[in-house]
């Protein structure tokens, strides 16, 4: 589409800036600066104001004013997976000791009673069942990082 | 000095604990319903866990998530705020054997004053006058008229166990005792399981006069005066103001030295509020102890200038209080309107929903304690309250003028609020002459039945 | 379309300029820095502002931040109209003196020196011109009502 | 007492004077540009008429059409608020002229103190000091060197009719003082169409205090104590704060005793503020009055509880003061920061737009004065304050704690603005030791050219 890669045309050419700013429009880009040598293209564009919006919501895998206890698990926003999702606030253990081999990894087949992984709060051990059959294929949260309620833990490609 | 503290609680309070912490130099954590991540109180924490979804019962009231929100923010204390689990005894004692220090009174001293016979003894025993009435339980039906003999008619039946009116009769004669006091007895054991009721003299439309106190480790205990909190609807404090504007000085004094006998006797700790009922005769008797700090501090901060919740935590990390009695001065008049999400042409049904615009009250004199902002959607699973609306001027007039400025200049888009409502009351003549008491807007606003 | 491609044409052509210009316009750019060699051009629109000022608060019938005085008549939302609006704040008077027949009435015929009404303000009474050629339509305000700046007072249908 | 009031201003100043009108049970007519038809000022005045285009020019600096607005709208007086027509001696007479009080001071005595050399001489009639200089204009410059020797090198070289730094030079040495004087007299000449200049002792880094007083037509004048505004950039204003960090407590007194003779002398009425510089050694020099209401009044109201507006409104209607001296009780300590509408990054570059989202500051201590709202406009053709964030607590060290934390809360979306400026200043060391003085901002975070 675009012809304004031409290494031949002109800084000047203005079909190529609007090709430019029609693509800063479109992505909402601020600024372009290109550099070539001696050769240099810089747009600014005024208003940022649409990238504002944005940052409050939710994260997608949980819906918002949910009342009634969300399953562990929950659709995810990538097709065909689901994530495994915290169920208490604590910390989260991949291994059940320091040397021992993490309960899960990416590839790792599960079902509902798989136990995924150990959430540590007020010095119980809690064992989290995957409550879904599928593969691991995303560990989404490092061991021993502090993780609350409805926290993604694993992304898992569902049975089909 | 404590370095981390977290806020078991939403809203407008956990903002306020918030910003005590931010200007003390302590880091602040907040818990949170999947219904309020987009809370204030979440964005202005330095950390913030989510404790579980939406309804309290699943969140702000699982001790277990807030304790271990507190063990993996590793905090040093916790702020109950009000209401959710501030006056839980329980709680308060979790949190205490689990390691981190309880912002208010000893479990000891907040489950003694939650007992209202047990409360009632102490009051006696400190010189603190109770309203007339049974010494302890009604142990049957003869005992109850023998009493009710001595108390004189009209006698308050009310429930041990009780609150919201529930288990509570008026007998306005003899005729009417007997049956009164096994409705309330069945209604207590219904709402309560204990049926164990008490009687007192009736006192028809009090006025209701709260005094701040606080108390630190040291032994000092100081009050900060009182308020009135007589405009009411159903028992919900509507509109609180400091000092209160219809109780003689002399009078005045004698219940805030009560209020301190009081706190003094029970071996409290940190802030609480001694609650009174004022009769048409200006005296007073009391109620309750409310052993948390309360909705309606702010009052009590525009003519004191003190910093409840500072004083809370700091007393809470073992400081002496930073001021004595004669210290405390009173400085011009505050009046805080509750401003709810609610529809005071639809019987106060709740409204809530998403505020498509805000515009928050300003000026001299004004202060907005509220969570909401323009774009929040006011959940509703919790209390209907989305900020206090408090001014301070130098008489109750200006406060009054302020006030009703404010309501009117306050627009809140999308949802259906009490400022109307407010503004009402506040130019009725029996508020601005201060002749009101705890009926008021049953008698002045509500549609009788 | 464009010219301006010329690998050419000078800095100095005002044409290009001219189509940067509308581009940054169009697009809301604030700045346009181009450089080939020792040639440069570089834009920079003033405010970020123009694109502010715009949005929602004007009448739609007065252009937005005209600093002379703006015209008495303007565009009006509805096809074929305009409207003529007040230039200044005072009292509406559609009549010379309360006994008189009003300046003009719907179905007059006006041209641009036509007095169509007076705005009295601080006891003087000034004249308001049409300022446009056409047919009164609609008088949209009561006689000796205030008025002030901008407020439409009668609808024309313009001469085609 | 007036019925009626129009306010010849827009933006939070015009929202401050309706909330006076307000709470006095005055009717309010706002006047506004085609820009502002969205402005909280006109949703909020009792009335409002639009004057004219954008550009100040064509609007809020337009007599004629103000004058027609205070017609139509049947007003008593006009409250100018500061900037546009506030300090316009011509403006102020055509207003009386016309019928409507104007509320400030006199013709007279605005058009006396707006000349320097005017207000030098009365000040020194009225036994206040003033920086020692020459006394009236430069006639050659033999009489330059002379009076230069006499005052003490260096010497700073300013235009009569001046203003913004415009025809100001300083002359370390004699051999600066005959190119100094003569481009000072060039600049003058080009910029105000006036060449005088004038010679006086020049204080290289000042603090600004000036002090607010108010005087009614029945001979009362009164001071409510001083403000240090001593944190400016460029010589506008960004932080001001009262009382006075730094002053010594005779000195507090003896500026504020000043600045009512200076008043008192003027033969003024209303509010004014008399501004001086005070060099490293306290010691104060007048420097002019400012014959209106300042954007600063805010932290003068927060420590005596006086409303200054009310208190202009009530003098300007022949009322006396309704306080004595010995009734004003300066309390606590209070700081103002000026929110503007700039990019403090990219050297405060103005940065007009739309506010998409807005979190007020709120709590303890917190007053904000403000015409903003979210999904408010900024239009880029008047100044660039957005609002003005003030705080009031018992001490100063609380005071910057309480102001730390608001900074830290505000949150304006879609524009930029110098909150995040103003938290650097309020923990610079000079800042909270009280050292600074008005070249405090430039040495400390301006870069140096």
């Amino acid at each position: 589409m675009s012809k304004g890669g031409k290494p031949d045309s002109s800084v000047f050419d203005v079909e190529r800036i609007r090709e430019i700013v029609q693509l800063m429009e479109q992505h909402d880009l601020v600024e372009v600066d290109l550099q070539e040598g001696d050769d240099k293209i810089k747009l600014n564009r005024g208003a940022t104001t649409a990238a504002f919006a944005a940052p409050q919501q939710l994260p997608p895998q949980v819906p918002a004013a949910q009342s009634p206890p969300p399953p562990t698990t929950a659709e995810s926003d990538v097709e065909g997976t689901v994530t495994i999702n915290c169920p208490m606030i604590g910390t989260f253990y991949l291994k059940p000791n320091p040397k021992a081999e993490p309960f899960v990894q990416v590839g790792s087949v599960i079902n509902p009673n798989t136990v995924v992984c150990i959430v540590e709060a007020m010095k119980v051990f809690n064992e989290i069942p995957a409550e879904c059959s599928g593969t691991i294929i995303e560990v989404l949260v490092d061991d021993q990082q502090p993780v609350d309620f409805g926290k993604p833990l694993f992304r898992v490609k569902v049975n089909a | 000095m404590f370095q981390k503290i977290l806020i078991a609680n939403r809203g407008e309070i956990a903002l306020r604990v918030i910003r005590a912490c931010r200007e003390m130099g302590i880091q602040s954590v907040a818990v949170y319903s999947q219904a309020d991540v987009d809370s204030m109180h979440v964005r202005l924490a330095d950390e913030a866990y989510c404790v579980g979804t939406a309804k309290s019962i699943d969140s702000y009231l699982k001790y277990d998530q807030i304790i271990a929100a507190a063990e993996v923010g590793n905090v040093d204390a916790i702020h109950p705020g009000y209401g959710f689990l501030a006056e839980n005894a329980h709680f308060n004692d979790v949190c205490r054997e689990s390691g981190f220090e309880f912002i208010g009174p000893s479990p000891q001293a907040m489950e003694k004053l939650g007992d209202k016979n047990t409360a009632r003894s102490m009051a006696l025993e400190n010189n603190v006058p109770v309203v007339p009435g049974s010494d302890g339980l009604i142990e049957n039906d003869s005992t109850a008229v023998e009493i009710a003999r001595e108390i004189g008619y009209p006698v308050l039946i009310k429930a041990t166990a009780g609150g919201g009116g529930k288990g509570m009769r008026v007998a306005e004669t003899e005729d009417d005792l007997i049956p009164a006091l096994s409705q309330a007895r069945n209604e207590a054991q219904a709402a309560f399981g204990n049926g164990g009721v008490y009687l007192e003299r009736y006192i028809g439309a009090p006025r209701h006069v709260e005094v701040q106190v606080i108390a630190d480790s040291h032994g000092n205990v100081v009050h900060l005066y009182e308020r009135d909190c007589s405009v009411q609807r159903r028992h919900q404090k509507l509109i609180e103001e400091a000092p209160s504007p219809s109780l003689p000085p002399e009078r005045r004094m004698e219940i805030c030295e009560a209020a301190v006998r009081m706190i003094r006797g029970a071996d409290y700790t940190n802030a609480g509020t001694v609650e009174f009922i004022v009769d048409a005769s200006d005296n007073f008797y009391f109620i309750e102890v409310n052993a948390r700090i309360q909705v309606e501090h702010p009052v009590t901060e525009m003519i004191t200038g003190v910093d409840l919740i500072k004083s809370q935590i700091r007393v809470a990390a073992g400081e002496p209080l930073p001021f004595k009695q004669e210290d405390i001065k009173c400085i011009g008049h505050a009046i805080e309107c509750r401003i709810n999400a609610e529809n005071p042409e639809k019987n106060f049904m709740p409204s809530p929903g998403r505020i498509d615009s805000l515009f928050v009250p300003g000026g001299l004199g004004v202060r907005f304690d509220s969570h909401v902002y323009g774009g929040y959607t006011v959940p509703p699973y919790y209390d209907s309250m989305i900020g206090k609306l408090i001014v301070h001027r130098p008489t109750r007039e200006q406060a009054i003028a302020t006030m009703r400025r404010a309501l009117g200049e306050m627009r809140v888009e999308g949802i259906t609020t009490t400022a109307s409502f407010h503004d009402r009351v506040l130019q009725h003549p029996e508020f601005v002459q201060a002749r009101h008491d705890t009926k008021f807007v049953e008698r002045a606003f509500l549609p009788q039945k």
